[in-house]
């Protein structure tokens, strides 16, 4: 039984934590949420530097060719500091469509890119209010050119390229196609958009006659972009434990400091199991998040159980500890000046990104009905 | 059992609507009120002027006695004709906490000729007051405040800090509570105060919420000098004023309207494809969606036994005492599912109607359940006043308040 | 506004009440739970004597003719005694059914013997471990014989006839007509079946070519059955209520009595949060039940709405609170000795009877659906 | 990441198998043989003889050391010989308390003459030990009990009642914790012994649970004599030895097995028509599914977590005080829904196949959410030790036993 990441992996992490306490304390995810930057470029050129957005490519590609163990730590890491960069848009949901389904000249092209952090991509799937389908797909893409728009596209501002999901014509599933366009040229414009998070920018995309190409095969969008979110799933949930777990400790840290009725809140049962549920949904969370990282290394037969129950616990545990953080906190701790508030806008563009928990929940007895009849 | 007025109460409900006909415009449509309203730079303005005209008329506070501007009603006919009014467009909001709880405070402890002088102004919206309890070390636990009052002479010198203080920065008058004995345990060394919040010393800075709004205020005071006039009560019994105050509180009835409810998240559930068509057919959401309209409509239901209690002249029973627990979670978690049936889009402010709003209440319930008395502070109250279940152990109760840790 | 019941109701309310009090304490209904007794008789012939089974039967077929208010007060005494009479099969299902959809010969010849308590009836729909619907009613109807298998039956053995929901041919919802059954007849066998609450018995009823007539119209058992679990959802919230009621007082009680470290259990947080749980649920289950009734008197346009929010709420504050009373008193709460069971498990007969919480909830928002549209 | 034993424990385990094979009978159906083992009325000689093989081959207390009959092994190896077990037809569960928690107590504290008596006898499953630690009054707070053990000459006389004691009407020897010196406070007035339940004066009577089964007792002292030899540990350290003893409880590793779960529930779901089609595809039932499929798996792996940390020869974190906390109500829940997806037919214990198994298990775990510490005595445990927030206020803690109300 090894059922833990090894001594290097450990290292890695508490790595990226330290560079995280120190690069990105909380005042910077204020600065950008308050200001107009896309991201925290200082915070996001030091990650580059620890080499984070190379880790899961291959060296062949100018990448670290590490295992998808190692992003998970990362990416708890990133969730803990609920840090302001373009991570979950291009370090995984890009860069795991291009090792999932880009030909040979893509990545060539664009993964030593991503690797050296000269460029970042997105994923660009929704066209507004809507859980995304392919028979709600309106952005079309034929002939080399792609029309439409794309809302919201996470770190749409700033990347490089975008894989979209787009209309190609066929039937049912088989309607849609992912689609890699440049997003430095004249047919695309782009246009921020207000979120519930605006530490995390987001952005609309109108695509007028862009050049672009597909990414894998015509008709096979929706199943590559179900593999790549079972992927991104796993990363994500690591991203949500490192967040629940940072606003729980944050929670706890305030119970043992502030008193009233001469004790530490922290001393009432209300408080005391609160937290400890907290607690509970985080161990429910983290184990369930450990097998889908082991989903992701050993032969993966059962990722997608365990990416979806990994989300579904991952979302789960975020959103208690982010909202139950700020009640903790009583009124302080709905002020604008209070942390609290981050992890509690963060909590649910985590949660909705990839479809929210009941999809993900439904998806998931959709499989464990397939597995049981196999 | 009915939902009718008594002859009385429909004779005083004829007779406010034909008032309010002939004052004010009637609204059109709820939420477009409810929005132009608050976008109104003028807004207080305007609500002195409609509070003045009110109280000409007799309606700015029905019960009470006639010597204050009041008409001795029932507190029934006060709830008729805030119905009869939330159906016209007037402004509102900048006198309750005056009118329901400064004043009424003043009536129990200042001298007549200083009720001469503030009743009125108060009552006509010429003179806004704020209540300056709560401070940062002292928020569940109000009787925790170390703002002090130093007697000096004939006068008294406040230095500290009060904070969450509603409407401080269009007030003209507070009531303050301030320890002056900080020798003896913490109820007993307390004495309250009123005072022009144009006194020298006097500082109010706004408080940007979570939501982006500034309501509250932090206030300081620094060396702020008022006679022993001003004082309400007796030196040391500042609790008991204080628990005057809360008591008053307490007699509203009402819930935070004009938000989105049950009605609103249906229509988002059938204007929503999820992946096995419109979300009104999900179960999921057919589930929570009863679960709200059970909550909204018990919430209701409860209101209305209240108002029954009311109505019959009787004390109400402590039913209504459930109606923040239930409404700021439930708000909360309307406002998280609507946010899920949009989808990845269901972070964005723009595109959706009413996709804001639910945002925006998503936000503003992480703050409904701290204001006012958090869920765990009522819920300490539901066991204690109405199951009867023992206080929690006080540490604090008996030690003086400068020798607690 | 008048919401709330008269004088001379909670006068009866007090009445009940102290009669159930005095004569139907918790070791009677702890007699029948560990007996063979169908069910307390003395209780019952003591409730038949306090006129309660003729409440709401017109003074013309010998009964009260009083208001559905009267019958909804009662009602939650007998739930707060948990009281092993047929209430809910006969004073509520089989007395409304007759009402609803008698003939005249109907109604003249049982009303009077439910009135006087000469008779007790019953309502049999379900056909073993299947939501009952017309299209899996296998019971059949024709020439004036039934056949077929109902079970579980609640008070099925004592009970003088039954109203049995079978197929009669038709199509759809139309395919179920309700027929009135003697069950003391020859072609009727009966069998006590065990269940989780046997203080309350419940039956299996075998017809074989029984001797049946119909009540109302063919092909309008669905129909009317819909009307008449209407009707009683409304009323067994109020038994519900007072059930919940009782379990919360009987958890307070020993809050205040167990000391745990040195205070009373119901000092801690633990405790009195709960136990404010139970009361909210309380307080909303009991203003939703009194708009019920307020929709069994007035005009009743709204009475679909009104009972299936009543139930829900009536059905959860019950559930809760049974639970709740048990985890309170600890160990000494899941003994056989103690009173906590006897609530626990008629929560749960009170809950499925008429159908559970998620079918009522779909049924909910069906008629706000409807009521929207109109 | 992966679930391979080491090449160690993947010798052992080989080895296990092997002796087993040889050994017992492999079972077919897992839930068949639940049932056969429990209805089996010599159920306790053949464990018995069970125990004494597993003695004699050296793997009934693998952890223990080798003068004792263990083989001084790692907890890892034992929890892979319980693996291994569990996939056999074999007589379980009557000397867990024994040689998980009496016998080790007995090791930090009884003589060697003592440990040479009563050692072997328990590990062979020839002498039954149980736990007389709770009473009516001293359930959660076990420091608060009542029996009174008084000096008399070289012997102690017990007087009072305990309660809860699993096993006590099979035992042949128990641990008792009785208090010493009520003048003193709680903790510190305690003692403890061992004695034989055979002893005049101890009488044992069973509890019926409202399961209906009765596998705990009452146990009754009256003037019950033993000699001061049989003490263990000082006079007036008795929560001290309480500790380990309560500290060996912890070390166990495991879940209730043998329940009805996720699978059971989805083949019922399947298998039931509601109106809409068959309840596997009802987005409700599908959500709660989905939910308890999840902390189903949670905890299994929370579970290889505490085995991994154990494999590599470390102390196990705090994950696994998660576990009872999720399964109880987990378990409590599914029941209820079973239940309702039944429909009104859902409280009949007969007809359908499992149907009796979540009713069971609804009431059972009504009973699983107290045993062994309440849902709020482990979430106080969990924000204590693992969270690190402060006690309670302990009114009890400084007081005389006998001053306490």
């Amino acid at each position: 039984m090894n059922f833990d990441f090894s001594d290097d992996q450990k290292l890695l992490k508490e790595q990226v934590r330290k560079f995280l306490a120190d690069k990105c304390p909380t005042k910077v995810v204020r600065r950008v949420l308050d200001g107009n930057e896309t991201h925290a470029d200082e915070v996001w050129k030091g990650l580059v530097e620890l080499g984070v957005p190379a880790t899961t490519i291959p060296e062949a590609y100018g990448g670290l060719g590490l295992s998808p163990l190692e992003l998970c730590v990362i990416a708890e890491e990133v969730g803990r500091a609920a840090a302001p960069v373009p991570f979950d848009s291009s370090v995984v949901l890009a860069t795991e469509a291009l090792k999932l389904a880009g030909t040979e000249a893509q990545k060539v092209k664009w993964l030593p890119l991503l690797a050296s952090g000269e460029a970042t991509g997105t994923v660009a799937v929704a066209e507004g209010p809507e859980p995304p389908r392919p028979r709600n797909t309106r952005t079309t893409f034929g002939g080399g050119r792609l029309n439409g728009k794309k809302v919201p596209v996470i770190d749409g501002e700033a990347a490089s390229f975008a894989i979209v999901l787009a209309n190609t014509g066929g039937q049912g599933e088989r309607a849609v196609s992912l689609v890699l366009v440049d997003l430095e040229q004249a047919g695309v414009s782009r246009r921020r958009v207000e979120t519930v998070d605006p530490a995390r920018k987001h952005a609309e995309l109108v695509f007028n006659d862009a050049a672009a190409e597909l990414l894998g095969a015509e008709g096979e969008g929706w199943r590559t972009l179900e593999r790549l979110y079972d992927t991104a799933a796993v990363y994500l949930a690591f991203a949500q434990v490192g967040g629940a777990e940072a606003a729980m400790w944050m929670a706890r840290d305030y119970a043992l400091q502030r008193q009233a009725f001469g004790r530490q809140i922290g001393s009432y049962q209300a408080i005391k199991h609160k937290l400890a549920d907290c607690y509970v949904k985080l161990e429910l969370a983290r184990s369930n998040a450990y097998y889908g990282a082991m989903m992701l290394t050993d032969d993966g037969a059962d990722l997608p159980l365990a990416a979806a129950a990994a989300r579904i616990a991952a979302t789960d545990a975020y959103d208690f500890a982010a909202k139950e953080n700020i009640q903790t906190h009583g009124g302080i701790g709905f002020t604008w000046e209070a942390d609290t508030q981050f992890h509690y806008r963060r909590s649910r563009v985590l949660a909705l990104g990839l479809g929210g928990p009941m999809a993900w929940k439904d998806k998931l007895v959709t499989r464990l009905e397939q597995k049981n009849v196999t | 059992m009915d939902f009718n007025d008594t002859p009385e109460e429909a004779a005083f409900r004829k007779e406010v609507r034909a008032w309010l006909e002939a004052n004010a415009t009637r609204k059109s449509d709820d939420k477009q009120s409810f929005r132009a309203r608050n976008d109104d730079p003028n807004l207080l303005e305007k609500a002195k002027a409609w509070q003045a005209k009110k109280a000409a008329a007799g309606y700015a506070r029905i019960t009470w006695p006639k010597e204050y501007g009041g008409r001795g009603g029932t507190p029934i006919l006060q709830v008729i004709y805030q119905q009869e009014e939330s159906s016209y467009l007037v402004p509102l909001g900048f006198f309750d906490i005056g009118l329901g709880m400064c004043i009424p405070t003043m009536m129990a402890y200042a001298t007549p000729e200083q009720l001469t002088r503030y009743v009125k102004p108060a009552l006509y919206g010429e003179e806004v007051w704020c209540q300056l309890f709560s401070e940062p070390a002292a928020g569940s636990d109000v009787a925790g405040i170390r703002t002090r009052a130093e007697r000096d002479g004939n006068d008294w010198v406040i230095n500290g800090q009060k904070v969450w203080t509603s409407g401080a920065h269009y007030s003209d008058y507070g009531i303050i509570i301030t320890r002056t004995d900080p020798s003896v345990p913490k109820h007993q060394g307390l004495t309250m105060f009123f005072l022009s919040m144009k006194t020298p010393g006097v500082e109010v800075r706004p408080i940007k919420q979570m939501s982006g709004g500034a309501n509250f205020n932090e206030v300081f005071f620094t060396n702020v000098r008022i006679p022993d006039s001003q004082r309400l009560g007796k030196v040391g019994e500042g609790w008991k004023a204080a628990l005057t105050t809360l008591m008053n509180e307490r007699l509203a009835v009402g819930l935070p309207s004009g938000g989105l409810d049950v009605d609103e998240l249906m229509e988002l559930a059938r204007d929503t494809e999820l992946e096995d068509g419109p979300a009104i057919r999900n179960q999921q959401v057919r589930g929570k969606l009863a679960e709200w309209y059970v909550q909204q409509q018990g919430l209701r239901f409860t209101r209305y036994r209240t108002l029954t209690a009311l109505s019959k002249g009787q004390t109400p029973g402590p039913e209504s005492s459930i109606i923040k627990i239930v409404a700021a979670s439930k708000m909360q978690d309307m406002g998280a599912l609507a946010m899920e049936l949009m989808g990845p889009a269901g972070i964005m402010k723009e595109e959706v109607p009413n996709a804001a709003g639910f945002q925006a209440q998503w936000i503003a319930a992480a703050g409904f359940r701290i204001a006012g008395g958090t869920d765990e502070i009522l819920r300490n109250i539901v066991a204690e006043r109405v199951l009867g279940l023992p206080q929690d152990v006080r540490v604090d109760k008996d030690v003086p308040f400068n020798k607690l840790k």
